[in-house]
């Protein structure tokens, strides 16, 4: 895992999170930072990195992981772009986020505390006297009723066996979007946001598309330019040579 | 850390069964002499509490007081007389539909653990449980036949909705094997 | 005549098990109110005795004290706490500091789904559900005797950093609740 991410020196044991919180505060407490604006948007790339290198998500998982990582490019990409208006549901997953990790941090604290003391010192029940059974049964006790009482059980197991297929949905991984972006950089040379992210309606595809721009926009791939504070972005091809600039 | 007659009573209390003089001068570590005075110092202290220390020759034991006698039949009696209720049921229901059934193939099946249940239904005469002949440490409980008796049924075969319900509670049980061996 | 704790202490010593407070109000033939009077006076004489009271929300039980842990695991081997992992130590953590916790109220603080973590927990009898009375399919989760019994302590209050803590994820919950209505 290391290979991937030679810039930070941070080691994640990446296959051992369960879920992106975990992962979140590990990032943040390893940089000795608050839960902020300013830790979140100093973890979003590794935070990334690592969704990108998880190939065998569960498909549950993977749901949770991309949902934080399109929130965090909100806040990362309001504080690239000031100017960049958050709709109210936007504001409302920034805040939620933020609201979360803050209640799971004293979760994370209280489990740990728990594990500090868990079978240390455990209190026992009294020894266990063998009592004369005595034949009792009950009023509620029949054949019919066992029957439905196991059949009432055997339906509720079924239920929660079928829950998760139910949840799982189709999912565009960030290096889809990627090479989406990539290619269309180089074949159209200058497209705006809007066209390339025209079309999906899922917004975490959006964001996603988002996070892939940021990511070219730092790798030197592209370039974006935005002229006015509500203005639509505009990427181009980073090879001056080949590519006017607009303005 | 705890006073000698306080180690004690831990010590009785988690056996539920007599220990002799001897092993609790082992346990705790004193000598014979160590544990007389102990065993004073609880009776002692236990004196009006509800329970008391019964002490024979070689052997203590604790014990609910004689004064305790009227309610401790009352709590049996409650024990006894209250219905069944929805875990007990269930746990029975498993046990009727698979026979043999072991501990954690009822938990496994019910998702919760049944270790009240079962100790329930044995206390009521309603299961019994049998040492599995490949593992000593594994249980495996069956209906008595008073139980088939007041279900009126002759054996399992002539529950409600038998072939079925059983082959179904034989697949849940069988996942508890696989998920045990992972 | 037994006083009220010493019978409460015979009741509790004799049933081996939990007891419902519902339980031993009817039992020792009192009022809620004098069943807390009488637990609390248990729990003191009990103080250092070497066995202590566990209280749940709605049960109590007798277990050997915490302190007694070492000179009991010579005697009961088996009751060695097999360990958590970190999912089921932060699902039982959510549900020790806030009683009564649902699962989406426990998806909602870790970020994940919490199913299988609130499975495991149930199949070790250390959490136990009951039916939301306001919402039939709603379950809530609370710690069992059992949970105490691992973590060494009497009751809720003892948890470590319980004030700071437990304030901390109710603050959560709400915050939850009002997300969960929007």
């Amino acid at each position: 895992m290391d290979a991937h991410r030679p810039r930070t020196g941070f080691s994640i044991k990446t296959d051992s999170y369960e879920g992106p919180f975990e992962l979140l505060l590990d990032l943040i407490e390893e940089r000795k930072l608050l839960v902020n604006d300013l830790a979140l948007t100093a973890i979003t790339e590794e935070f990334i990195q690592h969704v990108r290198s998880q190939e065998a998500f569960p498909m549950e998982e993977a749901a949770n992981f991309i949902q934080v990582a399109a929130t965090l490019l909100l806040i990362k990409s309001k504080s690239l772009i000031p100017d960049l208006e958050l709709t109210d549901e936007e504001d409302a997953d920034v805040e939620d986020l933020k609201r979360r990790l803050l209640a799971y941090e004293k979760v994370r604290e209280a489990s740990r505390e728990l594990a500090r003391i868990y079978g240390k010192r455990v209190m026992v029940s009294a020894g266990e006297r063998p009592a004369e059974p005595m034949f009792a049964p009950s009023r509620d006790l029949s054949a019919p009723a066992l029957a439905e009482a196991l059949a009432r059980l055997l339906a509720a197991r079924e239920e929660v066996e079928k829950l998760p297929e139910a949840k799982v949905k189709p999912m565009v991984t960030i290096e889809e979007m990627m090479d989406r972006l990539a290619s269309r950089v180089q074949s159209a040379m200058t497209l705006t946001f809007k066209e390339f992210a025209g079309g999906t309606k899922e917004k975490v595809e959006v964001i996603v598309s988002f996070l892939a721009l940021l990511e070219l926009v730092k790798q030197g791939a592209v370039a974006a330019e935005q002229y006015e504070p509500h203005g639509d972005i505009r990427i181009s091809h980073t090879d001056t040579s080949a590519v006017p600039k607009y303005g | 850390m705890l006073t000698p007659p306080a180690a004690l009573h831990a010590l009785l209390f988690a056996a539920g069964e007599p220990l002799s003089k001897q092993e609790i001068a082992k346990l705790l570590d004193i000598k014979p002499a160590e544990v007389k005075t102990a065993l004073k110092a609880l009776t002692a202290s236990l004196e009006g509490s509800g329970v008391a220390l019964i002490e024979t020759e070689h052997a203590v034991e604790l014990r609910t007081a004689p004064e305790a006698a009227p309610l401790v039949k009352k709590l049996r009696e409650s024990e006894l007389a209250r219905d069944l209720g929805k875990a007990s049921l269930e746990t029975l229901a498993v046990i009727a539909y698979r026979t043999g059934s072991s501990r954690s193939e009822i938990d496994w099946v019910r998702g919760v653990n049944s270790s009240a249940s079962i100790r329930t239904l044995l206390l009521r005469g309603l299961i019994e449980g049998s040492e599995d002949p490949n593992d000593k440490r594994r249980i495996r409980y069956s209906l008595t036949t008073e139980a088939f008796g007041h279900l009126g049924i002759k054996s399992a075969e002539d529950l409600p909705r038998a072939d079925e319900l059983m082959a179904m509670t034989q697949a849940a049980a069988e996942q508890e094997a696989v998920a045990d061996s992972e």
